[in-house]
């Protein structure tokens, strides 16, 4: 495995130790819980905005802790949720005394240990909590029968938009209806052009031959729906947008704010090409990139490939969108 | 009977088997999940395991109840709230006694299964630890209502697991990770099966 | 090849018009040239700072044009040095009458075109041009009988804290002269995990067993000075600082802005934690981390692996360091 | 005498050959390098092959001062000023002449090679193209010297060129990208001074 490590039991504390480090003035990290939190401690009146997950996606979730974004992240195992400890720690680190907000991926184990921590929570009256499931993933069918659609991609368009209404003062309720509603407008696919190898198991996700891709992949490493040969750029792009513009029903006129996401070891050079692609068939549906993010935001360790998300954008998205914020992982306006 | 100190043995034995098969038992959650299952398990087992050396527990159900947090506080992922919950409740039934007899076993095994279909939501061919479990309490509950003894119950209440776990490499999985692979999830054993029934043969080697 | 491409031999063309497209308001793209610049144009009395040169390092250098850093980029093929008249484009688009300092790294191809470029303005009567050479890797031995030691992560340090210079209205001697203090105060040493592939080429550039590392490498994808056995984290962390300590001549009490610089294929989780060591290296020298980047810089496509750069801070480079930036690259204050 | 025509038909089999050579001048430059030397003279040396059909030339040293400008204009890297150096400084000797026998040859080669030094301040023995052209210029010279015609002097130098380009194989460099490999250079032909005997040997086959 040719990784930079010490013991790859200690990954995620290690790696939490040099964030730490690396933004002192920012960020306040609990080393036990595997807390990060913004350094001022809870803005009082505001609602918190908290998110947790498994580590490995970098800079989400912890990189989105600042000003104009979440109030305190924890980090579990690599690709492994936090447990409910660390969930009621980061809920309680957020609280400034108007409720937090949890936005949770859509994931069996993220889902079951929120839950698990919003019930330790209720027990000993701790602050109110709303949980919002974000689930944008069309590779996966939704469905009540199944565990439904992953979390992935738009989670951080939430986490940017709904960041930005908490620090306008907006309550609990009204964030937690902005939450869903983004969620609602937003729509993810993703493609992987190779593996990635988590550092406690020391081997590769799946083997994947040269000319191959796996269409329709989350952010675990993990395989996707279906193996076909692989596309030109344009292809890909095609493959990607299209389900998602069918899946949010946009029409000709409509605008979005897209985020050409890199899996972690694709280079920035060809992110920027596919955007290119992803432009032109938005482009030859008629819809218009409002705004756009162009890199690693939520990744799958050095997995090869991309996502394109698309959220539905009007005004008010678009203003909440160009609110400043000032995290590790996305600085601007402050 | 069954004594808390044969209890505390179940759970330094699963340890022990579960890192013996983390390596398996991540090569299976790789194929159809996100490779974690072996780790996952091996680190709350192996807390479970410290906790008899640690403390002194006053009653099998105090003692469970503590495996069940202890796996909850450390396990992580969805296998985390869901063997968490088996254990705390296990415990129930099992209050106050000293030690327990089939019976009781019967109840809390029940208690257990219907706590992890409390939180994980999975129904029979699912893909999922229930395909183990389900069949396994059915499997004591038949063997008890025969007469059989704890010893007996448990063992045929693991090969029905490992008979469930065989029956989950066909199928397409509907909860869980392994549903996001949709039809390429079939062909593979769930893993999370598979340690169910690591757990259950621990049992059986030890509790009756 | 795994990669996102259409025509591997167009994938500068269709990177810049992604980035084009992603940051509409910000840049101009010059297609023709590759020549990426402010939207506003040359700042009028500012000196203009340009740098250019292969491209399969992004950010660098057309994601650090904007306010606080670069006026002008141009992109040469993957791993190739622009051609003269391409420098001679950015120089030009660069200049808002106080002159154009020209930042090149040292690397015999940039060199010569960046020369030639110079040539012709002056034939042309362009604007004044000053070249700074950057030559900060101490892998390769600095010695008048060769090409010398290569420029790499010290330029995106030089660029900002001379970008913010520039932005004060330090004029062209002046900018000149910091850019040279700068980078004679600051040393880098990079090591690879694992290769990259030029799409042009198709293949990696090298191969490198498990277990192997290559110390001392630049950001072209070529080997290092020596393949060694993979270490830990510690250990690289020791290989990479210690010579950059020792040639800088950093003693107990000097401060450092530090740059802990991914090669594109390393995870931000592993960056992390290399910075902890890194941290902990410099502490055990008495050494303080003034300030801080991790992260993805100046790449080598999707090469595994890390640099580390220390630049010797005092009050004056902190305060241009702090000053506000507003490129895609890099941003805050802004 | 050697005319336009064959002027460009040299740059034409330099393209040719060039470009079938590609892959094993970017495979040399991998080892040492950065692997885009076959695709950086590709592309600069297609363009140059084009110019002859898109444009009338009113004498060689026009021409080739065009070729040099192409070069430098499209090539980039460290080739691209030095190639573009050496067919703009050819030209210079040859300027006006309608055609050209073996003595002004003999002049335009020392000003290409000359301009490669001033540029590129090799020394040989440095592990680059100059390996090459040292060799070829002196055998040229050299049998012009003996009386030879243009031919044989071109033949000359094209197999000095491919001796020198031989003998860089066990230098460690001292100038280019491949000086930062230190002592790993050493056992590696130098890509340039490999595509410099393409071009001379391409000069043998076509002016003389
Ligand atoms: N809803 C559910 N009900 C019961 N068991 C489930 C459910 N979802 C997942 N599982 C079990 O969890 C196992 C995966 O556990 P693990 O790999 O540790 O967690 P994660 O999927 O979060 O990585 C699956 O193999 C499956 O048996
Ligand atoms: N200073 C120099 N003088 C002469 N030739 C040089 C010099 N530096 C490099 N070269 C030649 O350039 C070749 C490399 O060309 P190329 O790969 O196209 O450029 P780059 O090194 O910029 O990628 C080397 O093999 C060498 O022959
Ligand atoms: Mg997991
Ligand atoms: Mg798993
Ligand atoms: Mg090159
Ligand atoms: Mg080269």
């Amino acid at each position: 495995m040719q990784k930079l490590l010490n013991d790859p039991a200690d990954v995620v504390v290690e790696a939490l130790a040099g964030m730490a480090a690396a933004h002192p003035d920012d960020l306040l990290v609990d080393m036990e819980q595997r807390v990060v939190s913004r350094r001022g401690g809870p803005v009082r009146g505001k609602v918190g905005l908290v998110s947790g997950g498994g580590s490995g996606h970098e800079p989400l979730h912890a990189g989105y802790v600042g000003p104009g974004m979440l109030d305190a992240a924890c980090c579990g195992e690599v690709f492994t949720s936090p447990v409910p400890d660390q969930f009621v720690t980061a809920l309680r680190t957020a609280d400034g005394g108007a409720g937090v907000l949890h936005v949770v991926k859509n994931y069996t184990g993220d889902v079951l240990n929120a839950e698990m921590a919003a019930e330790l929570l209720a027990t000993e009256d701790g602050p109110q909590v709303e949980i919002v499931v974000t689930d944008d993933d069309v590779a996966v069918q939704d469905s009540l029968y199944t565990a439904g659609r992953r979390g992935v991609g738009g989670t951080v368009l939430l986490e940017k938009v709904v960041g930005a209404a908490a620090e306008e003062g907006r309550d609990l309720s009204g964030c937690a209806e902005l939450a869903r509603d983004v969620n609602a407008r937003t729509r993810s696919m993703g493609v992987a052009l190779g593996p990635c190898t988590v550092p406690a198991a020391g081997v590769p996700t799946f083997e994947l031959e040269e000319g191959q891709m796996e269409l329709g992949v989350g952010i675990h490493g993990e395989p996707g729906r279906r193996r076909v040969p692989l596309g030109t750029a344009r292809e890909i792009a095609a493959a990607l947008v299209e389900p998602v513009v069918a899946d949010l029903g946009l029409r000709r006129g409509d605008a979005v704010v897209t985020l050409l996401n890199g899996m972690g070891g694709t280079p920035l050079l060809e992110l920027y090409l596919m955007f290119n692609e992803v432009r032109a068939v938005l482009d030859a549906a008629g819809v218009t990139v409002a705004r756009s993010l162009v890199g690693n935001y939520i990744t799958s360790l050095e997995m090869a490939g991309c996502s394109v998300t698309l959220l539905r954008a009007d005004d008010e998205v678009v203003r909440l969108w160009d609110a400043p914020v000032a995290t590790p992982g996305l600085r601007w306006g402050a | 009977m069954t004594t808390l100190t044969a209890f505390q043995a179940w759970l330094a034995d699963c340890s022990a088997v579960i890192e013996q098969q983390a390596e398996h038992l991540t090569e299976l959650d790789r194929a159809i999940g996100d490779g974690d299952h072996g780790t996952n398990m091996a680190r709350g087992f192996r807390r479970c395991a410290e906790l008899a050396e640690e403390e002194q527990f006053a009653s099998i159900d105090a003692y469970l109840k503590k495996v069940g947090m202890t796996l909850v506080g450390t396990v992580g992922g969805a296998s985390g709230p869901l063997y968490g919950t088996f254990f705390l409740r296990l415990a129930g039934p099992l209050s106050a006694a000293p030690d327990v007899d089939a019976r009781p076993l019967a109840q809390a095994l029940r208690a257990g299964v219907d706590g992890i279909v409390a939180r994980g939501r999975a129904e029979v061919g699912d893909k999922t630890m229930y395909d183990a479990f389900a069949p396994a309490l059915e499997a004591f509950e038949s063997a008890l209502a025969a007469g059989s003894g704890t010893a007996e119950c448990l063992r045929a209440a693991a090969e029905a697991a490992a008979r469930g776990r065989d029956g989950t490499e066909p199928l397409v999985a509907r909860k869980g990770r392994a549903s996001y692979l949709g039809e390429r999830s079939a062909g593979h054993v769930d893993p999370g099966a598979s340690s169910a029934v690591l757990i259950l043969e621990a049992a059986a080697r030890t509790l009756g």
